[in-house]
């Protein structure tokens, strides 16, 4: 979790992710970084997260994105 | 609970069509002053031009610039009009017939047969003129099934593709681009409209000669189209079937010409369905027409003076050989055509004021 | 998994697509070429003329200057259409006919008619001349299948009649929507 | 049957009084079948592909649905008996027959879109050139196959992805395809957001039938009396001779000409949807109130940009090679490595844009351009940061005008690309307006040239000045809804009043030439 708030923040230092539950609703994430976040988590985590999981209510908060990064990984 | 519900629509919409129909009166062309062609067709709902003539004339400029009603009435006491607009198609005049007959059972129907050279609204030529003519023949019309047909057959191909039907229906869809035109006399002519024929005779007073003979060009091909016969036929049956006699006509009008070949298949036709023809082009003689002194407009069609003319000569036909009787006798049409004659002397004299005051500034 | 596969999806629309853009490439092309074609007969082909003593008259061309070049004319006359503004006018000159339109404050070429044998059409042909002269000027395929030769050229025809193989009278004339 | 057109509103004020008169569970029956009668009146011969539309994806769903519940069949029976590697490969399969049956809809569809707008399409280029009102998102042929295509294949792949419930009712499926307000340009809706107000019961609302209505009537003012009398001008300024100044006047009119066409027809549609107690996804948040492109794209035509997101970009940028290609360069680049796939991706999306929009170089072009300028401002943003940082703006709001205007500015020259089919042009046009400031066509009489008239400039000057200040007075909030507790004359005039310019102003029908008609005394 703390990692993943490390690759949250690099993106947008000036959020706290720890609170905020409309990162995509609120329009701070946007495609890009979601893709990018993607990427960090593949690298990071070895975590691949499909096409079908990226879906605002996956990324709108950090707790969130976590849950699904464990439920990928068990799978 | 439920009523206040329905008036809270019901009057907003109300108020909504009220400034619609009040916004659309006003946009439409009033055709007073100027075009007067267009305030033609409604002029017959009038209560005093229709019911009891014993002849109506359908037609083009030919007809309701070359007889008048007026000197058929003073000469033999026939009661007649004429439903006229600006290059009337036979379609039109075909449908306006059926219209007339449900105000009116003349004796007589007059059929002008140059409509005959045009067979469909393309072939007229300039189509965005054509959709004004439609318009100045098809507006004035009252709704009927007779308009609803007449505006299928008319449409141009542009018409059919813009509003098609809707903009007859309703014509703030044509005529809204007037309002930046709204001048004084769309106020003036709101509710009502003046008579601008004489039981539709459009009078014209001027005298502009006759310049030198029209050139008959050769033409490829002289027959009339399968659509033109179609209605003449059509024309011949509605008569017959309200014991209407029709009468065909060729005016006097020189230009446009018309050339011994259309003359051929109108004879035949006559013959074969043994209708009274009369070519007026081979009676200028008779009549008395003179194109120094008859023509308004260089030959094309008869001024005052002609126009007289040609219906003392044609009312002697109507009497003899249609058996229109004499009404001078009838007090109440009497009184009625007194009125008339009086309007009519009255048009001709302010027309005729209004043409020296022209000639006079032109010197 | 599913993103590889869409991806491939893709790459098989992104193929088929490019393909498919070759395809719509020459199909426009085919288009144009078609359109060119039928140009030829109705819309990009020089527009016949008539030309009488060094003055070119072409349909739809203002006419003031023409006038002026041919001096004045042996006849004239003058039409007015039901309810609209203007006149048609029309020119005699001896061997040819000159009819115009108005537009607006001005008067354009309507048509030209030629009647006799002094005047002919820049192609060479005149009241008279047989049947074989004329197919040979405008091509057999201007018969109109009954007495005429109709050749059309932009937003005009030009129509020469036959009478007993020989022609009749020669037309020009400008063609309105 | 033209959104802008009586028979329409006739068309639709019929359907109102029956979908609420009879009884409400048939009201999406009478929907379909209104839907069918829409598109009849396009034309017999485009149903076949509308029909092919809808019968191959609900054969493809229903086979992925089956076989779905096969799955979960035997392995709820099987739960003891097979391993975890066993599940894992039986799942494996099934998601490989769907992938297949799923890839085969998709080429097939596709091909015909494909095929249609490559083929078929082809007056494209004269529609363009002859038609100053033909804007290139009403493309159909077949009407809305572009929109009813995606709409349905972005469901399918819902259905595979195990992201929205198939239908098991053809019917239905006939009408989430064919569903007629958004037949002719959109918006593209997703399954899961209509299948609930598409399918449920409505029952009649007043309120809701007026918004519709004021909706549409919004939708017709900024179409008829706005898009459609500007367009005699874009038209004009095409011309090679408008170059510099006047190229700049021309991206300005298009810009006009295409948010009154694309916003005012989704108005129709969104407030004919309405009338029926529909609700259609929004396609515009005031889009040219954007501070830069990516956010522009995030307010203008959101639901294709949507569609293309969610089926085209994610799907590419997240995929297993791409994945592996973001490590490969990360090792090699460092953080800016990990960005390239989304630079891929992103070009890849544009591309297929443009594609959509038709087979055309400058389509292209214009996608390249738009990914291009966003790239760049995405790559550059630190940068910016940065910039901000040292140089704090005293005034924030006069700096988000700023922001506004260049977007503004930008965005038209950009979009320029697709008023000229001939890719060279729009470059020799853009490249005139670097060393040409011929400011003085806006004075000496060029203006006036154009095909507008005075009182042309001045409807369209009020109508856009209009325009901006709902646009304004919407940020806070639906101006209907704010409409309402007005007065009741005042928001009843306001709103006769509106349909009365429309019915005026609007340049619609045959235009009558007074001055033809002057009566000839002599």
């Amino acid at each position: 979790m703390q990692e993943l708030l490390g690759i949250l923040e690099g993106l947008h230092p000036e959020v706290d992710f720890n609170t905020c539950t409309n990162l995509v609703d609120g329009k701070i994430l946007d495609s890009f970084d979601i893709v990018t976040i993607v990427a960090e988590v593949n690298a990071t985590f070895d975590v691949a997260i499909p096409a079908e999981e990226l879906i605002p209510e996956n990324f709108n908060s950090a707790q969130a994105l976590w849950a699904l990064i464990e439920r990928l990984d068990e799978e | 609970m439920k009523k206040r519900v329905w008036l809270k629509i019901l009057i907003p919409v109300l108020i909504t069509v009220l400034i619609l129909l009040f916004v659309q009166q006003l946009l439409m062309p009033k055709y007073m002053t100027e075009t007067k062609e267009g305030a033609m067709i409604s002029e017959y709902y009038e209560k005093d031009n229709h019911g009891n003539n014993d002849v109506v004339f359908v037609g083009d400029c030919e007809v309701y610039e070359n007889f008048s009603p007026v000197t058929l009435w003073n000469e033999y006491g026939i009661t007649s009009y004429i439903r006229g607009s600006a290059q009337q198609l036979i379609w039109q005049t075909y449908y306006l017939m059926e219209e007339t007959f449900k105000y009116e059972n003349p004796k007589v129907m007059v059929f002008n047969v140059l409509e005959m050279i045009y067979d469909t609204p393309e072939s007229t030529g300039d189509s965005e003129k054509r959709e004004a003519y439609n318009r100045m023949t098809l507006d004035g019309m009252k709704w009927s099934k007779e308009k609803w047909n007449s505006i299928a057959a008319s449409m141009t191909k542009q018409e059919k593709e813009t509003d098609g039907y809707w903009s007859y229906i309703f014509p703030i869809l044509r005529y809204h681009e007037r309002w930046s035109e709204v001048g004084a006399e769309d106020f003036r002519y709101l509710f009502h409209r003046d008579a601008v024929t004489d039981n539709g005779y459009l009078m014209q007073v001027k005298v502009n000669p006759v310049l030198g003979e029209f050139n008959k060009r050769p033409l490829v091909d002289y027959s009339f189209g399968e659509n033109s016969w179609k209605y003449l036929d059509m024309i011949k049956d509605l008569c017959k079937e309200h014991g209407t006699q029709l009468v065909l006509v060729k005016a006097p009008s020189l230009s446009p010409v018309w050339y011994d070949e259309w003359e051929t298949q109108i004879e035949e036709y006559a013959a074969k369905n043994d209708l009274l023809y009369i070519n007026f082009l081979e009676k200028q003689e008779e009549i008395g027409i003179d194109w120094n002194q008859d023509t308004y407009d260089r030959g094309l069609h008869l001024n005052v003076y002609g126009a007289e003319k040609l219906s003392i000569y044609f009312g002697q036909i109507l009497k003899e050989e249609c058996g229109i009787e004499d009404h001078r006798s009838d007090t109440e049409l009497s009184a009625l055509w007194t009125n008339k004659t009086k309007a009519y002397e009255a048009r001709k004299e302010q027309l005729l004021l209004e043409y020296q005051e022209e000639l006079d500034s032109e010197q | 998994m599913s993103k590889r596969i869409l991806a491939l999806v893709l790459g098989v629309i992104m193929v088929c697509g490019l393909a498919l853009a070759g395809c719509g490439g020459s199909s426009d092309n085919a288009g144009n070429d078609q359109a060119a074609d039928g140009g030829a007969a109705s819309s990009n082909a020089e527009e016949y003329k008539f030309t009488y003593n060094g003055t070119e008259i072409a349909m739809k061309a203002p006419v003031a200057p023409i006038l002026e070049a041919l001096g004045e004319a042996k006849s004239y006359n003058e039409e007015t259409s039901c309810a609209f503004e203007g006149l048609d006018k029309s020119y005699f000159y001896g061997s040819f006919y000159l009819y115009t339109y108005p537009q607006g404050d001005e008067d354009f070429v309507n048509m030209v008619e030629l009647v006799d044998d002094t005047v002919k059409t820049e192609e060479g042909i005149s009241i008279g001349d047989s049947k074989e002269k004329v197919e040979e000027a405008y091509g057999a395929d201007s018969y109109n299948g009954i007495n005429a030769y109709v050749a059309s050229a932009g937003e005009m025809t030009l129509t020469i009649i036959m009478d007993n193989d020989k022609v009749s009278s020669i037309q020009y004339a400008a063609v309105f929507e | 049957m033209s959104f802008i057109s009586l028979s329409f509103l006739l068309f639709l004020g019929i359907l109102i009084i029956l979908y609420y008169a009879l009884p409400h569970k048939w009201q999406w029956v009478i929907l379909l079948i209104a839907s069918y009668v829409f598109y009849l009146f396009a034309g017999v011969k485009y149903l076949a592909f509308i029909l092919f539309t809808t019968i191959t994806t609900f054969l493809a769903i229903r086979f992925i649905d089956g076989r779905n519940k096969l799955q979960k069949e035997q392995l709820e029976k099987r739960k003891e008996m097979m391993s975890k590697e066993a599940k894992k490969a039986y799942k494996k399969q099934i998601k490989a027959q769907n992938r297949l049956v799923m890839i085969i809809c998709i080429v097939l569809n596709f091909g015909i879109l494909f095929f249609c707008k490559a083929c078929l399409v082809e007056p494209l280029h004269t529609a363009f050139s002859s038609n100053a009102t033909f804007s290139f998102l009403t493309i159909g042929l077949p009407m809305g196959m572009s929109f009813y295509m995606f709409q349905s294949i972005g469901y399918l792949i819902d259905v595979y992805r195990g992201k929205a419930e198939a239908l098991t009712n053809p019917f239905k499926m006939a009408l989430f395809t064919a569903f007629f307000p958004q037949l002719v340009q959109g918006p593209i809706s997703q399954f899961n957001e209509l299948k609930d107000t598409l399918f449920s019961e409505h029952a009649f609302d007043r309120r809701q039938l007026a918004f519709g209505m004021q909706r549409m009537l919004w939708g017709f003012f900024k179409k008829l009396v706005i898009a459609d009398r500007i367009a005699v001008a874009i038209g004009t300024l095409k011309g090679a001779e408008y170059t510099g100044i006047s190229f700049f006047v021309l991206t300005v009119f298009y810009a006009v000409q295409i948010y009154g066409d694309f916003t005012g027809g989704i108005d129709i549609a969104i407030g004919a949807a309405e009338t029926l107690g529909i609700k259609l996804p929004e396609n515009f948040i005031r889009p040219f109130f954007s501070k830069n492109i990516a956010e522009y794209w995030r307010r203008w035509h959101i639901t294709l940009n949507e569609w293309m997101k969610r089926y085209i970009f994610y799907p590419i940028t997240v995929s297993q090679p791409m994945l592996k290609l973001s490590l490969k360069t990360r090792s090699k680049l460092g953080k800016v490595g990990m960005r390239i796939p989304v630079y891929i991706g992103s070009l890849l999306t544009w591309l297929a844009t443009g594609v959509w929009h038709g087979f055309n170089l400058h389509f292209i072009v214009w996608g390249l351009l738009n990914c291009f300028v966003i790239v760049v401002s995405e790559e550059l943003a630190p940068l910016y940061k940065k910039f901000h940082d040292k140089f704090a703006f005293s005034n924030k709001r006069g700096y988000d005008v700023w922001q506004i205007i260049r977007m503004f500015l930008l965005m038209n020259l950009i979009r320029a690309t697709d008023l000229f089919n001939d890719v060279g042009e729009y470059f020799t046009k853009l490249g005139s307006l670097a060393y040409q400031f011929n400011f003085n066509v806006l004075w000496d009489g060029t203006m006036m040239n154009l095909g507008l008239s005075v009182s042309d400039y001045i409807i369209l000057g009020c109508g856009v000045v209009l325009m901006f200040l709902v646009s304004l007075f919407g940020r806070s909030g639906s101006v209907r809804e704010k409409m309402e507790k007005w007065n009741i004359v005042l928001r009843y005039a306001v709103i006769i009043a509106l349909l009365l310019v429309v019915v005026l102003f609007g340049s619609y029908g045959i235009g009558f030439d007074a001055s033809k008609f002057i009566y000839n005394q002599f």
